[in-house]
């Protein structure tokens, strides 16, 4: 196909292509490639710019740990993705790929500049200027540095692809197929224990994939993976997740994986989800997560063409990519050898290995010799040239001044290899340092968990494949060998990354930290390890740190003079790698976001025309709109109606519980302030709930239906918090007292019929029960069957008028809804919503807990000491309410304003003040709490908690607001019917 | 997310079904109406807020329905026990002396 | 004598599922919800004609009667036939509670081998056969709300949950279905 | 290489002179602790070989006047403005880890003052007032942002409470602005303001002088500001007990670097505040919770102010970096973890895709956690104790950051005159006591 692919090598099939762009430009790829190798099959290496200085990279692995060949990928303009890493997303047919962070174009960039700049910008130099003239920070400054910064674009459109989310539980997660985790789920499933596997690339067999050199059990590494692979597959106690990454460890063996389903297929089906969130619960986790190459830090290490030694043997065994022509490899490690020997064996020219160690592996240096590889060893890398792409490295021997030049078109590097402690960290283990190989390696455990492999510093395979068998807890017999026992490597800077001068030696590629800009942080007295992150922005990139952390560490530790562990290590977060917010929210978007509660009425209020407003979850009807009425016309007419003839009002969400039990006088009399006892069955009572600090926390009807029966009746939104209230007191405080508590709010719907033919509207409905008023006088309850169906029927008012709230089962709701609508419509009553229903209680000055009242707000405030029961012993709220400050002078109390202008309706929210001229900040008396339109009376009310209001009446104050100030007088609070006789008919 | 052990439903569920609760073990005053106020603030509204080893509530609020009691260490978030509401507040498991403390 | 109310349940006409799924709302069923201590598990066991179970996450069924254990004193009493569950425990004469939930409660049948994998889209609950054997029950959640699960079969389940709240469970298994395998 | 650096510096040079040409400037010290573009310039041609460290980390004297247990932004803000306002240098701040490790650092950076009652306007608007002269005064760029704080009201209740804080605050003298849907949606296009969400948005409150600063920058620059006056800096010092003398005051504290007397005492230890009081016997009413935030890759601007949703539990701003930084909740439990559930972080997710659509795709880089200390009303206290010379700042919750300048210039306020400011009055501890609650928790949901 291209000159870069290697006739026999790799394993992807050469007549299976896919056709993608890069920056315009079509390519080929074969099915299986990564974005990555498929450019560098196609020659390109060039494939983004650098965070701050916009220096060329090209790719730098062939993993997670990407910091470099980060792109957007499309399928369309909807679903383009920002900052995907090349190594890690597989090719599609007809994907659309572009580079980041560069303008106009990606060769040629005017962002790098800033390379240009950069002795100017060397970390943290933003603290000590752009801080003159004071506004020019947000006005100047930081638009153009935010500008600058960012990598990719997020897609303008919503995106319009699903996720899903699983929860599932298992004996044994196992993170990482590689040759341990494989052996070790293998292991655990024959016990029989549930096992999920999981891996975050394509294809099982991690370091198998590209090192050449292992057998196991007498089979070359990949062809055991794919058979252990293909057995696992067999067992229904396995579950094996590919493309699947391990993001988070949570408490608890709580694990969070994220799948990717579909990124990888040109043409899914529509109704697979894009990605799928697993939240595991694991009895056991084995960590098999492997260990990461490190690179070198030297002078311009960051041209592309230099990339990881495991990086360009997995391009040329796995995906049969070669990687250069002219091949150098920089190393401090035994591992880089064998890609450069895999390299050479390819036909590929390696032109010098340049070791910095002084004396080899002699096996290692014979068979370079046998290859005809000349190795440079006690030499440096110590520059390297070329623009676009590496075209020379210059090497020196140690200690001396002595350069080489030496043309190539790729180098490879090794600074050896970092165990991935991530997952265990985040589980909270307790790492330590392993001086010897220079690495953090798992100690102490905080979960149920298990390290095993290359995460746990165990490299030999042997060694490996006993310690996986092991920690599945079966008992495998596996052998396994490999070429060469490796050896070596180093972190921190190499020759040729100073000591401090003005080299670039990248420590972070993605952000540009270098190990100058980590000395400059220690002498500016960033003495932490995590200061230093913070001064620098090492290891706070997209990759967070995989490679640059260890180097970073180094550098401090000898600039500072002090060991690695005491320097410190920063904590490692999740996720592992980036996790997509769709894939996160997974369902719950759109209609799934948060349940919308709808009454057994709904479909009658939508039929009638209502217009909703959202009231906790419920949606409730707020007014019903007739033609040409706009809210205020609307609920004008329900109010004078309501009152004139009656209205119909879905009560439905209010909340209910029954309380039965022998004790359920004795409990509501501690949960209430008011007293129960006295009250008799077939009667009800407004009561009111505090909480221990005696502030009001709920309201409303309690009806006793029998002595050991009560239906009681909370505020819409606050039906969960006080059934949960009353359980606590009722489990912990009374535990003694014989009685139980359900939710009923949904078993009942709800019809209130208020208004002086409200009796008339319902008697024909009711049956078995004398609705006269001296039968059924205010304040009763009943259960009696309507239109054939077991009913409850309360005699209570909400609005000051003759009014009875028809409780059927929610089934049949929407039957007697209509009968109730189609009566009282003959008889001329209106449907009203939540507006007219908060008029008309204000017109009678019945409060709105949560509205008139905020949770610092006393019975006595509201104008209700007469609930309080002064003969009870005890209740909830008892002591709370004689504190030194609920009992004090001066308190805000509820009280009736009255705007001089008949109206002017004030705001709710509107802020009282008793002299208008005060300069600011003003003396606050209070505020609105409910303002109205009042139609029955022809002027505007208003509802106000007011300092010492009670003690103000008749007083004027003022209620200043944005472009005038209104003057109102203070009053009681009930404004209509002050006798109250309608009540009661 | 934790996982949980329900006493009342023997066996561990998702933190998902729980609310916490408070600290454990503090009575509500017998005589609440007669207490002073500095005893009264002491009751509502000051905790220990233990790091290390704290005596919970919680209620398995979307299982069982119940209260019930814990011992967590609260900088690990390791659960030591879980016991009934009503019992005594209860050692430290494994713990070689036993843990003072009022039996509310 | 006034017109006879007639009946419009939650969920009428809702389908959904897959070939691996089958989504259906439950027919109307009487329920009470009943509390009682343990002296009177017993004597309701005798009127209620079933015997009520008292371990975590089990149920009993007799005839057209199963009951659910949801907490040490706690039953929801489901009966898919004639009814008369509050007199049957009232005439138990024993100290209790027996509060009808008939309408609160509406019921969506799960069946088919993806089930457990659709409850699992919103459920924390292990529902695997061992861990959720046929005839378990447990209050829990599912996704954003409340429900009580209930195992008929092997790869069947009957999810209650308030009526208010059944758009959004069956909605969410609808999703979840397309997903289970 | 040497000619590359010539040419880079001869540019450095240029941009100098367009910078002092363009502004003017007067200020040409050759003091090296001033913070200038000319001291940037002048090390970058010697590769910044010429700064020195941004405080000093002496060994701590035997005693002090005063020491602040406590090494963020408020206790280190406090040993400033003692040294500052108060001329009390004999001065210690004690942290147990690293400068600014807790919350400081861990913080959405959310600056605001528009809450509702008067002791909290007092001390947020005294603190906002601080942070628009902040990078000035401390001579290092903490990188104050007013880009606008905006909070989404979706329904009846919401705009009354609004309206109820915007009248508040208009009578206080705080801005503070009632905003219509579409005027919301103009100040940030990316908001949805469609009528069919399931939220819809009925309004917002604007304070436009609310935004951002850099979280780190705030401790060091504090920490530089009071080391040039003389403070004692320790840290990897933690306070292990509380010493009293004869008549219970206190007299200094044990550390696991030995005994360091003092003659007051003043707690500024967040989270772990009911700790260090529980040494000197007092108990506080706290409880610590994990509170999560997490942070989005780098993107190129698309999100220009902060937006909180208290109804959906949102909030969200883009840093200069351009991550998307976003608070979540707190988790239930009490717990000194910093670590939290992962249903917290997806339940904020789908809240902030919920009003922005167009963030499903983007990706989450990093979660962390911090430890939030809550008081009873949600509100702070600043306090004597009933310790003799022990002083205690604690209890902001999740509001701590923005009060960081103001709430350490009444702190050192406080400890240096032995009683509060008249702008931190009700803070005090006694509150619990009379029941005098400042509970804007009860009137706004969440206060963040």
């Amino acid at each position: 196909m291209t000159s870069h692919r290697i006739k026999g090598a790799g394993r992807l099939t050469p007549a299976r292509k896919a056709r993608f762009t890069f920056d315009g430009k079509i390519y080929t790829a074969l099915e299986g490639d990564t974005v990555a190798s498929a450019l560098l099959a196609n020659g390109v290496h060039l494939m983004g710019r650098s965070f701050k200085y916009h220096r060329p990279r090209g790719i730098l692995s062939a993993g997670a740990e990407e910091p470099n060949a980060l792109l957007d990928v499309a399928r369309d303009s909807a679903r383009c993705q920002p900052n995907v890493r090349a190594s890690v997303q597989e090719v599609f047919d007809g994907a659309i790929i572009q580079s980041q962070n560069r303008w106009p174009f990606l060769s040629f960039d005017i962002g790098g500049i800033n390379n240009l700049l950069s002795p100017f910008f060397a970390a943290g130099f933003y603290y000590k200027t752009f801080m003159w003239p004071r506004e020019a920070w947000a006005k100047l400054y930081e638009p153009i540095i935010r500008r600058a910064a960012g990598l990719g674009v997020a897609p303008k459109e919503e995106d319009p692809d699903h996720y899903a989310n699983r929860f599932a539980h298992c004996d044994v997660l196992v993170a990482g197929a590689g040759a341990a985790g494989l052996t070790a789920a293998l292991s655990a499933a024959e016990t029989g224990a549930s096992v999920i596997l999981v891996d975050e690339r394509a294809e099982v067999g991690g370091a198998l994939l590209f090192d050449s050199g292992i057998v196991i059990d007498g089979k070359p590494g990949y062809d055991w993976a794919h058979g252990v692979l293909a057995r696992l597959k067999a067992m229904p106690n396995v579950r094996v997740l590919t493309r699947t990454t391990v993001f988070g460890y949570y408490n608890h063996n709580f694990i969070g994986l994220a799948e990717r389903v579909t990124d990888h297929l040109p043409r899914p089906n529509k109704s697979l989800p894009r990605e799928r969130l697993w939240q595991v619960r694991a009895k056991k986790v084995v960590l098999a997560t492997g260990a990461i190459e490190r690179h070198m830090v030297f002078a311009n290490n960051d041209r592309p063409g230099i990339m990881l030694a495991s990086a360009a043997r997995m391009y040329l065994n796995h995906y049969g990519v070669a990687v250069g022509s002219k091949v150098g490899v920089y190393t401090a490690h035994d591992s880089a050898y064998e890609a450069a020997f895999d390299l050479k064996r390819a036909g590929i020219d390696v032109v010098s290995i340049v070791d910095c160690r002084a004396k080899p592996n002699e096996a290692l240096l014979s068979a370079a010799r046998v290859l005809g590889i000349e190795v440079l060893s006690g030499y440096s890398v110590v520059n390297t040239s070329g623009r676009l792409r590496i075209s020379s490295m210059t090497v020196a021997r140690n200690g001396s001044t002595n350069h080489r030049k030496i043309p190539v078109d790729a180098l490879l590097m090794s600074g050896g290899w970092t165990p991935s402690v991530h997952l265990f960290s985040q589980s909270r283990g307790k790492l330590k340092f392993d001086a010897e190989n220079q690495r953090f390696l798992p100690n102490i455990y905080a979960e149920a968990c298990v390290s095993v492999g290359a995460c746990n510093g165990t490299d030999e395979i042997g060694a490996l494949l006993a310690e996986a068998s092991a920690a599945g807890g079966g008992a495998l017999n596996l052998s396994g060998e490999s070429a060469y026992a490796w050896t070596g490597g180093m972190i921190g800077a190499a020759e040729g990354a100073g000591p401090d001068t003005a080299v670039k030696a990248f420590v972070d590629f993605q952000h540009d930290v270098t190990a100058k800009d980590i000395r400059l942080a220690v002498r500016e007295g960033m003495h932490s390890i995590e200061h230093i992150k913070r001064f620098t922005t090492n290891g706070m990139a997209s990759d967070q740190g995989k490679l640059s952390n260890m180097h970073g560490l180094a550098i401090a530790a000898e600039m500072l003079g002090k060991d690695i562990p005491q320097v410190g290590l920063t904590t490692f977060r999740a996720p592992y790698t980036p996790v997509t917010y769709g894939t996160l929210i997974a369902h719950s978007r759109g209609d799934l976001f948060d349940p919308a509660r709808k009454t057994p009425l709904h479909g009658e209020l939508v039929a009638a025309g209502a217009e909703f407003e959202d009231v906790g979850n419920w949606k409730r009807a707020w007014y019903f709109p007739r033609r040409g009425e706009d809210m205020h016309a609307a609920v004008n007419r329900e109010c004078k109606t309501a009152r004139e003839v009656a209205g119909i009002f879905d009560a439905s969400t209010l909340g209910k519980i029954e309380v039965v039990g022998p004790d359920a006088a004795k409990f509501l009399n501690l949960m209430y302030t008011n007293a129960w006892d006295n009250l008799k069955p077939g009667k009800c009572r407004y009561g009111i709930m505090t909480r221990e600090d005696g502030f009001i926390y709920d309201d409303g009807v309690v009806g006793r239906l029998a002595e050991d029966r009560f239906h009681v009746t909370t505020t819409t939104g606050g039906a969960p918090r006080v059934l949960h209230h009353m359980e606590d007191y009722l489990q912990t405080e009374f535990p003694d007292l014989k009685v139980w508590l359900t939710s009923t709010t949904e078993q009942w719907a709800v019809i209130a019929v208020q208004g002086p033919k409200a009796r008339d509207i319902i008697e024909p409905l009711v049956e078995g029960l004398d609705l006269s008023n001296e039968a059924f006088p205010h304040m009763s309850v009943a259960e009696c069957t309507v239109m054939g169906v077991p009913a409850r029927l309360f005699r209570v008012s909400f609005t000051g008028e003759i009014g009875f709230e028809v409780n059927v089962p929610a089934d049949y709701g929407a039957s007697v809804w209509k009968a109730i609508w189609e009566r009282g419509e003959a008889l001329g009553a209106c449907l009203y919503g939540t507006e007219t229903m908060h008029v008309l209680r204000a017109e009678k000055g019945y409060i709105i807990v949560g509205q008139d009242t905020d949770g610092t707000v006393t019975p006595d405030d509201a104008g209700y000491g007469w609930a309080v029961s002064k003969k009870k012993m005890d209740f909830v709220g008892i002591r709370g309410l004689k504190r030194p400050d609920l009992i004090r002078s001066g308190r805000k109390q509820l009280v009736g304003l009255l705007t001089q202008d008949l109206t002017e309706v004030l705001e709710e929210g509107g802020q009282i003040v008793a002299d208008p001229n005060e300069p600011k900040p003003m003396t606050m008396l209070g505020h609105v709490t409910s303002a109205y339109w009042s139609e029955n009376l022809g002027r505007s009310i208003a509802i106000a908690l007011v300092a010492d209001g009670r003690a103000r009446m008749g007083k004027t104050v003022y209620i200043p607001m944005k472009d005038k100030t209104i003057a109102a007088t203070v009053t009681d609070m009930v404004f209509f019917d002050k006798e109250g006789g309608r009540i009661h008919g | 997310m934790l996982l949980i052990h329900c006493p009342y439903c023997g066996e561990s569920r998702s933190e998902l079904e729980f609310r916490w609760a408070g600290e454990a073990h503090i009575a509500r005053p017998e005589n609440i109406a007669e207490i002073s106020d500095e005893a009264f603030a002491e009751y509502f509204f000051i905790r220990d807020n233990t790091k290390g080893i704290a005596w919970e509530r919680w209620r398995h609020i979307h299982g069982c329905g119940r209260f019930f009691n814990t011992i967590r260490d609260t900088v690990s978030d390791k659960f030591l026990l879980s016991y009934k509401a009503g019992l005594a507040r209860q050692p430290v498991p494994g713990a070689s002396e036993p843990v003072e403390g009022d039996a509310a | 004598m006034a017109e006879l109310a007639t009946r419009a349940v939650p969920l009428a006409g809702a389908h959904g599922g897959t070939a691996s799924v089958r989504l259906k709302p439950a027919s109307s069923a009487h329920r009470i919800s009943l509390r009682a201590g343990e002296d009177a598990v017993s004597t309701l066991s005798t009127t209620l004609g079933l015997s009520l179970p008292t371990q975590p996450k089990t149920s009993a069924s007799s005839g057209s009667r199963t009951a659910l254990w949801l907490g040490p004193d706690e039953w929801l009493v489901i009966d898919e036939g004639e009814g008369g569950l509050v007199e049957a425990a009232r005439s138990s004469g024993a100290v209790h509670s027996a509060t009808d939930v008939s309408h609160r409660n509406t019921a969506i049948l799960i069946e088919g081998p993806g089930s457990s994998d659709a409850l699992n889209g919103g459920c924390p609950l292990d529902l695997s056969l061992k861990a959720f054997p046929v005839g378990s029950c447990a209050r829990t959640l599912f996704g954003k709300i409340e429900v009580v699960l209930l195992r008929t079969g092997e790869q069947s389940f009957r999810l209650e949950c308030w009526r208010s709240f059944s758009e959004y469970a069956f909605g969410l298994l609808r999703e979840a279905a397309l997903d289970a395998e | 290489m040497r000619r590359k650096a010539t040419i880079a510096t001869r540019f450095d040079l240029r941009f100098v002179w367009f910078h002092e040409r363009l502004f003017r400037l007067k200020e040409l010290k050759a003091d090296m602790r001033k913070y200038s573009v000319f001291a940037v310039a002048r090390e970058a041609m010697r590769s910044h070989k010429g700064w020195e460290p941004q405080w000093v980390s002496p060994e701590p004297r035997s005693s002090y006047d005063v020491i602040i247990i406590g090494g963020g932004g408020h206790g280190l803000g406090a040993a400033y403005y003692l040294a500052k306002e108060h001329g009390i240098t004999n001065v210690a701040v004690i942290e147990k880890g690293w400068l600014g490790g807790g919350n400081t650092g861990r913080n959405t950076t959310i600056i605001r003052s528009n809450y509702l009652y008067e002791e909290s306007m007092d001390i947020y608007e005294h603190s906002l007032k601080l942070w628009e002269g902040l990078s000035q005064d401390l001579n290092y760029n903490v990188m104050y942002s007013p880009r606008g704080v905006m909070m989404l009201s979706h329904n009846t209740h919401d705009m009354q409470s609004f309206k109820r804080h915007i009248n508040a605050n208009r009578l206080y003298g705080i801005d503070n602005e009632w905003l219509t849907p579409e005027e919301a949606k103009k100040f940030c296009p990316p908001l949805d303001i469609s009528k069919t969400a399931r939220y819809p948005i009925n309004g917002a409150a604007l304070q436009k002088r609310g935004g951002t600063a850099r979280h780190d920058a705030v401790a060091w620059g504090y920490a530089r500001a009071a080391s040039d006056r003389g403070v004692h800096i320790i840290q990897n010092c933690e306070v292990t007990g509380i010493r009293r003398g004869p008549g219970g005051e206190v007299t200094g504290v044990e550390t696991n670097r030995g005994f360091i007397g003092a003659r007051k005492i003043g707690v500024s230890a967040a989270g772990h505040s009911s700790v260090v009081m529980q040494m000197a016997d007092v108990r506080v009413p706290l409880t610590s919770n994990p509170l999560q935030a997490l942070v989005s890759e780098p993107l190129k601007p698309i999100f220009p102010c902060v937006v909180m949703s208290n109804t959906v539990h949102a909030y969200i701003s883009q840093s200069d970096k351009g991550e998307l930084v976003i608070g979540a909740g707190t988790d239930q439990y009490h717990s000194y973890s910093q670590t939290g559930g992962l249903q917290i972080i997806t339940h904020t997710l789908d809240a902030i895709c919920e009003l922005f659509p167009i963030f499903r795709r983007v990706k989450m880089m990093r979660q962390w956690g911090g430890i939030t200390d809550n008081t009873p009303d949600r509100s702070a206290i600043q306090s004597v104790t009933p310790v003799p010379n022990l002083f205690v700042n604690c209890g902001w919750g999740t509001g701590g950051f923005k009060a960081t300048p103001g709430s350490a210039n009444l702190f050192a306020w406080l400890i240096a005159k032995g009683e509060p400011h008249r702008l931190a009055q009700g803070l005090t501890l006694d509150r619990f006591r009379t029941g005098r609650l400042i509970d804007e928790a009860a009137a706004a949901a969440v206060a963040h």
